[in-house]
């Protein structure tokens, strides 16, 4: 089991180095809201990242090909198949 | 079929996390979950607010937490956080003042607690 | 008439950072005063093309900005690093923007009588 | 001698920005100076509000603006910014209702403007 | 029982974020789960000594943070790394932290049913 | 005549990279509040910083010998002799 890593904001909001350390390989890193906006930058804390399919659309942001949109059904769905999620 | 809780620490300005908890809430409920509470804490008291005045062309915030109370779902906000923040506690639309302990009873039974901000 | 420079550094969506900008340039512009907004971060990406908060529920105030120029505001700066940051050129941007390096957002500050970080 | 106005942009349960603003206010009078305005802007709205409860440990807010009050500084909110946040604006305690343009020619006139946040 | 994970990142007198997470610690043990609390970045500053907000008119909430042995919370994690950062030895602290590498951060969290970030 | 740049919060909290290139040479740099915590990191930004005494003593701060406490009487002072301020 995992930890599901959900992320709000660009990451330049955050403190990277720190997290580059806490989060785990088999991690999942969930990007929402202006998150997606750095889609690029957010791949030095995990190389496969999820972006919530209606923010990024809102934000005329074009999902890459390694990542992968979710609705919300797999949003629920992912929380219930980690073992705890953290909102950074 | 999971039992959740869920809550708000932003303050109602932020429209754009508002729009996601609120979509959260009604697919886990469309998934045959539960949403035992969602409950304020922080800046997310002022949600409770009676006076909460915006433009047609915002974001409905009123309506999604008619919604969400009317499908059911126990709003609640911290008395402690918002006595210090200046929310009235004696309006507070549709939401129920609890104290801290009565909503961490219900995280400690729910399956999972997600928080939004 | 004085100079005034609005500083914008929040993301679209975080709060209200952007639209509170907004309201201020276009007071200080309707007073007559000699209003300059500078978007640096991730604030550059408010005015990124072909957003569409609509359909979220929230307003789409990216067309309030698209009028700056209508209410003569014309001293719009982006910080150009912050552009190469969020991969945007000037032709993806919805109005006018000038790209400042440092240098020149340095001088674009010294020039103020007042700078409000909002 | 010169003229300030300043604004606060933060809530009001951030207590050490705000005994900030108090020192720098009343220290520019003591000075000399005056201070045309405080202008409540973004989440600072909600320090208008009447029902701020805190326990007698905590910084005494209602004291200090009775404070900068009682020595003559005008205390205004920014009224789009109140309806926004849910601030009830038919009772902002000290504080005067005011449009944003308002603000903005005092500041205009101001020889400086300085931010709390 | 269930394992629960106070996480704390902010800087002490910023808003009320470390007084918000004592209160949710406190309440997780009074009603008998396993409550732990990490600082981590600036919330580290929190345990540090001698600090007095009183002379600020501002509330001592470090007085609550050292009786929290009283109310039986004993798991009291530190980031090694940020105190380094803020030049601070575990004998700087006022209460009994452990300090934690990033390694063992991860496998605490991993050992929660919930984590929150206040 | 510079700006007075006044920072209220640890140096993690800003992006370090843009206020480097932005501060400039005779520039003045101020901490209040609990950037007092950080007057060590500070030090990219400027080599010499100003505190704001009243906030560094409530957090049992002892000013570096390179830099300077100040009060608040020089803290209007010092806004009125810059051209302009910046609260970051």
């Amino acid at each position: 089991m995992s930890t599901l890593h959900i992320f709000s904001k660009p990451i330049s909001y955050y403190d990277n180095e720190r997290l580059v350390n806490l989060i785990q390989q088999n991690d999942t890193v969930l990007l929402v809201g202006d998150a997606c906006y750095s889609q690029k930058l957010y791949f030095q804390l995990c190389d496969k990242l999820l972006l919530l399919s209606d923010d990024a659309k809102a934000r005329n942001i074009e999902i890459m090909q390694q990542n992968t949109a979710i609705d919300y059904e797999i949003f629920v769905a992912k929380t219930l198949s980690s073992s705890q999620s953290i909102t950074w | 079929m999971a039992r959740f809780v869920l809550s708000l620490h932003c303050a109602p300005s932020d429209h754009d996390t508002t729009q996601r908890l609120f979509k959260f809430a009604t697919t886990c409920l469309e998934q045959g979950h539960s949403v035992d509470t969602i409950f304020l804490y922080q800046q997310g008291v002022y949600h409770a607010s009676e006076d909460i005045n915006l433009a047609t062309d915002e974001l409905a915030i009123a309506n999604l937490w008619q919604t969400l109370h009317q499908r059911g779902i126990k709003l609640m906000l911290c008395i402690t956080a918002a006595e210090k923040r200046g929310l009235n506690i004696a309006a507070t639309n549709l939401f129920t003042v609890a104290g801290l302990a009565e909503f961490a009873m219900l995280a400690s039974e729910a399956d999972k607690w997600v928080q939004f901000k | 008439m004085i100079n005034v420079l609005v500083l914008s550094q929040h993301s679209p969506f975080d709060d209200m950072h952007i639209r509170d900008a907004l309201d201020m340039t276009l007071i200080f512009a309707a007073i007559e005063q000699n209003i300059s907004w500078l978007f640096t971060g991730p604030a550059v990406l408010a005015l990124k093309e072909n957003q569409n908060p609509e359909s979220l529920g929230l307003k789409n105030y990216f067309k309030s900005i698209k009028t700056l120029e209508i209410y003569d505001v014309e001293n719009i700066y982006v910080c150009e690093k912050s552009l190469l940051d969020y991969n945007l050129s000037k032709n993806d941007l919805i109005i006018n923007a000038k790209p400042l390096n440092f240098k020149a957002q340095s001088q674009l500050i010294s020039a103020q009588q007042q700078v409000v970080n909002l």
